[in-house]
């Protein structure tokens, strides 16, 4: 865990409402594993007071890069970087995906942004069959940039699937005979619930990045709980954001 | 020029004004890769129960203009595990420790600190009398002028540390509550604890805080928290610590001058776990920068 | 769809929720360059005073993280003026008048309400008992659930016009201030008036407000106000005008949703003074699009 | 007084802490008097609360010129602004300065920043005799285009006369021989005190712009009072920000 000042080396806009953000963080990059995320001061006034999680979309040398959407008032001050601007971001935050040699094929479930993760993580499975199943809400929603083996899906089916990507991961998994499969989830709450209830059905295992109101992000604040199936409080930021789907409530 | 920072609270002396405010970093141990906490005046440590406490369910957290609403409800490890995994843990990094209390009865304000009397290391206690997002005990006790007297009197009582009295701010004067704590035998007295607020979702018309209410904190309290503070010290004799919305060294200079002779940082802790090192160098250079040999001199300085 | 967007104040019906609040437009003349007030709920004027009040010597106003202290000191042009002059300006404007008084004494707010019964175009009493910026009544009377009580009691027998208790927030207890008021014959209560706060200059050491505290309003007090009015909804039935830090339309529905029947815009008119006319606006829409038919429906409607 | 979305030009950084911005405004532009002032809202969201005030620099087409310099916050974020970028500005505001034609010489009178309403009123001011006193606080603050006879003082001596300039007036004073004076002075309130009693033991007219906290900037808050000498309080954005040294007590 750093609080590290970094430097701005692009801001895109990659979608119409998606952005790519790269700063330069030696300490964050080095450091980093998939799944893990950082708190990004996004001004350098107190407005907006606290920071803003966001996961660790890739690495690059001693780069990060974040993948974002326009949600209010702090992503769009993000959006407005310019490149040489210095951005103070504390991480990497939390525990990241498990990765376990016991498995052959693995399947990456995102869903919109929580796709966000996914490239690094795609590097770091080395030797493994990857299949990447993406439901966004339409075409235009879509940045598949370092994935592969991507099976698309969207709510209005003006790509792929026409339907949500649970349902698509149902039609799919069907069809082929699949091997000591592992699932890696991130997408919003209903999605994950889902996800959860498929995972269970089909007795794969699978690991779920979860998200929550954050005030510090790294423990403090106890602001991030959530609900585990032995009748207690994990903190979000701290013991996840990955959990294993059995482990916790939805 | 030899700049003192140090500062008494009654009988407990601490190397600067500079504390990190319950609840607001845990007991130490993530904060502590951040930041030196042997170098704080003190580590005021999150809310201990007799017992354990899960807490409230989530969403405990909202943010809101300048600030942010909470409602913890207490999560804590409770009295037995904070003396066998927390405090050896402090000790090992030299901090200077404060223990916060909160209870539902005045009985078990007593039973813990009888308990923790024989910890060392504890330097004196902050009893919380005004969590704002309990059902027992919290603003029941804290926004009664008689509770607040009965609980000063018994803990101190059953303890020769020092006693602090964290006051709530939802009261229109509390500068009495603050009065009989001193009668009642308080060392010194904290303000303030945060503010009763809400926020809801306009879609599904929710709650954002599963509490329904939480306690507000950040900036947005901070001319409250200094009117508080203020409105003590011309009517009441008794140390301050001051605590709401401190963001960096300017503010705290601010709350002494309004009274406070050590004050608490918060809600700022979240956003840079630094940031009380940073605060204590740049009051050693505001010192020297105005010629303040002893920053103690600034309690109560105001100029009406 | 057919959209209504008015509400009713007991025997009080308005076009719309949106009040511009006391202090915050004058007796709008000088808003009414920007904004059209005949499209508004209503405007409640500055505090009325019997005789005219110069006020307090600056400064009067400072900023804080997203909210501002002011210390005005019901400065106004006193009730002769009033009559002669500002009410005669918003008839022609067609703007619907409740008329808001402040005063020292019981009797002073008995003799104002009987003076004022007959303008017609007064289309209700707004009882200021909670000015902070004053040395005579203001919180004495608004922290002080006897006085609430009295002047309530005092004002009824005085007019047949609806009555408005304006509450303090600086107490624990609004709700039960609200139960007084309702007792005493109020038709409605507003919350809040603003909160005591403080602001120093640290080079000075002096109150960068000269009447050393002021009212601090804006943004940043929202929630503690969103808890007020929900405190007074879930334990009183009385119609409750919601005040405090609303900036947009989704404040004003978040506040409608937590129990209030119509809200006053303060802080926001500074800002831009055409707002209540493009709340009114984009409330239209919000209701259209989410199908609402009466607005009032959102009243109190949280789902907890 | 219109509120109006208006367009940056440019805003450019003339001295080490001193700004130019040009903003198109068709309205306020047109109806503008100097030493009338603006109060501008420097930023989209909510913090900081308030507009900040300023005084008209100058008037060019539809074009409006604000001269300031940084102070805090809100002047931080002004000084970013890019070309193309909206400012809702409220303007203009107040009651500019009094132009008086049985006056044949013209003093003005400039502390620091307090420069800002003069190139307009210079440009207000033809078939005038005019002196401009410009004092600052040392060379690197003096920004003196669209001005006219200027005569400089500094507080350190780097420029022109050393010392204030209300000493640098009163050793000029003496020096010439001037008919029909009148004085518009802006400045900090020190200078403005100063150059209030040297008027009035000269018994020259004299018209001074003040500044105050504000919160509205047109009269509905009561929030900007000044003290005038018949014992009551007018308001600095609605009465002023100009007004006759006798009138007022600083
Ligand atoms: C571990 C984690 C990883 C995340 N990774 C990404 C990512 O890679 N890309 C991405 O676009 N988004 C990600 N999010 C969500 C992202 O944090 C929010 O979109 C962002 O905080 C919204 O801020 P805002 O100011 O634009 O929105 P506002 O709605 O104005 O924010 C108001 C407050 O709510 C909080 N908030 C709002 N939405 C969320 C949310 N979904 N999750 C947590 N807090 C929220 C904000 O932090 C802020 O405190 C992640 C969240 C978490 C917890
Ligand atoms: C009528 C008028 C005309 C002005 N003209 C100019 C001008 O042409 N150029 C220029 O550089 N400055 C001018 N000022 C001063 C300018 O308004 C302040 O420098 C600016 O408000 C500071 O804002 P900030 O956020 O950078 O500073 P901060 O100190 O962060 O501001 C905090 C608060 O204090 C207020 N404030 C701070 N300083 C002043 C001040 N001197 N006067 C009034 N309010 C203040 C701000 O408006 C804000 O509400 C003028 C002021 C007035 C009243
Ligand atoms: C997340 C959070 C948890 C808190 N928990 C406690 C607590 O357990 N005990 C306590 O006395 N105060 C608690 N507080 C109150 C703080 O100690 C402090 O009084 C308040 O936050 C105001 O200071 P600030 O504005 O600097 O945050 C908590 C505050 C926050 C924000
Ligand atoms: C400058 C100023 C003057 C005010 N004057 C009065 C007043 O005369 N009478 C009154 O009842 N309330 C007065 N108020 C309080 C407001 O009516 C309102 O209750 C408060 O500002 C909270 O709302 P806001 O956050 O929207 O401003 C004043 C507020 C401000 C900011
Ligand atoms: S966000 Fe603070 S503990 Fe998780
Ligand atoms: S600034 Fe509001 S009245 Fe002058």
């Amino acid at each position: 865990m750093h609080i590290e000042k970094t430097i701005v080396q692009f801001v895109e806009k990659v979608k119409p409402n998606i952005f790519l953000l790269k700063v330069l963080a030696k300490n964050i990059s080095s450091k980093a594993t998939a799944g893990q995320f950082c708190n990004i001061k996004v001004s350098e006034t107190d407005f907006p007071l606290l920071r803003r999680p966001f996961s660790i979309h890739n690495i690059e040398n001693e780069s990060v890069y974040f993948l974002f959407d326009i949600h209010g008032e702090g992503t769009k001050i993000l959006s407005n970087k310019k490149v040489g601007d210095k951005i103070d971001i504390i991480g990497p935050l939390g525990n990241g995906f498990n990765i376990d040699d016991n498995y052959e094929t693995i399947f990456l479930v995102a869903g919109g942004i929580g796709v966000a993760p996914f490239p690094f993580l795609t590097k770091s499975l080395t030797n493994k069959k990857i299949i990447t199943f993406y439901g966004a809400r339409n075409k235009d929603y879509i940045y598949d940039k370092n994935l592969i083996n991507v099976k698309y899906s969207t709510d209005d089916g003006s790509y792929g699937f026409h339907g949500n990507v649970i349902e698509l991961l149902e039609k799919e998994i069907g069809k082929n005979d699949f091997h000591n499969i592992k699932i890696y989830g991130c997408g919003p709450t209903p999605m994950l619930k889902a996800l959860q209830k498929f995972s269970l059905e089909n007795k794969i295992d699978c690991e779920l990045s979860v998200e929550s109101a954050m005030a510090c992000g790294f423990g403090i604040c106890q602001g991030c709980p959530i609900e585990t199936t032995d009748n207690s409080y994990k903190l979000i930021c701290k013991d996840g954001p990955v959990f294993n789907s059995k482990e916790i409530i939805l | 020029m030899n700049i003192d920072l140090s500062v008494n609270i009654g009988s407990l002396k601490l190397k600067n004004p500079i504390l990190l405010a319950s609840g607001t970093v845990g007991y130490g141990n993530e904060i502590s890769e951040f930041t030196d906490l042997s170098k704080i005046g003190a580590i005021v440590t999150k809310s201990i129960s007799l017992k354990p406490r899960k807490g409230n369910p989530p969403q405990r957290i909202v943010e809101t203009p300048s600030g942010m609403l909470n409602a913890i409800g207490l999560a804590n490890v409770g009295l037995e595990a904070f003396v066998k995994e927390k405090i050896p843990f402090l000790e090992k990094l030299n901090a200077t420790i404060i223990c916060n209390i909160a209870a539902s009865t005045l009985d078990e304000y007593v039973e813990c600190v009888k308990i923790l009397e024989y910890e060392k290391s504890i330097k004196a206690f902050e009893i919380n009398v005004s969590c704002p997002n309990v059902k027992d005990g919290g603003l029941i006790f804290g926004n009664d002028i008689n509770w607040v007297g009965k609980i000063t009197e018994q803990v101190r009582k059953s303890t020769s540390k020092p006693i602090i009295i964290k006051l709530s701010p939802n009261v229109p004067n509390i500068s009495d509550f603050a009065a009989v704590a001193k009668k009642e035998g308080a060392d010194a007295v904290s303000a303030i604890n945060t503010l009763v607020g809400t926020s809801f979702d306009i879609y599904t018309r929710k709650p954002k805080i599963k509490n329904i209410t939480g306690g507000l904190s950040g900036p947005a309290i901070k001319p409250i928290a200094l009117a508080k503070v203020l409105e003590i010290k011309r009517n009441v004799d008794i140390p301050i610590i001051g605590v709401g919305g401190i963001m960096n060294w300017k503010d705290v200079v601010e709350f002494m001058i309004v009274g406070a002779t050590a004050i608490q940082i918060g809600t700022a802790n979240f956003i840079n776990p630094n940031v009380s090192n940073e605060i204590i160098n740049d009051l050693y250079k505001f010192c020297s920068e105005q010629k303040i040999e002893n920053i103690s001199s600034l309690t109560g300085s105001f100029q009406i």
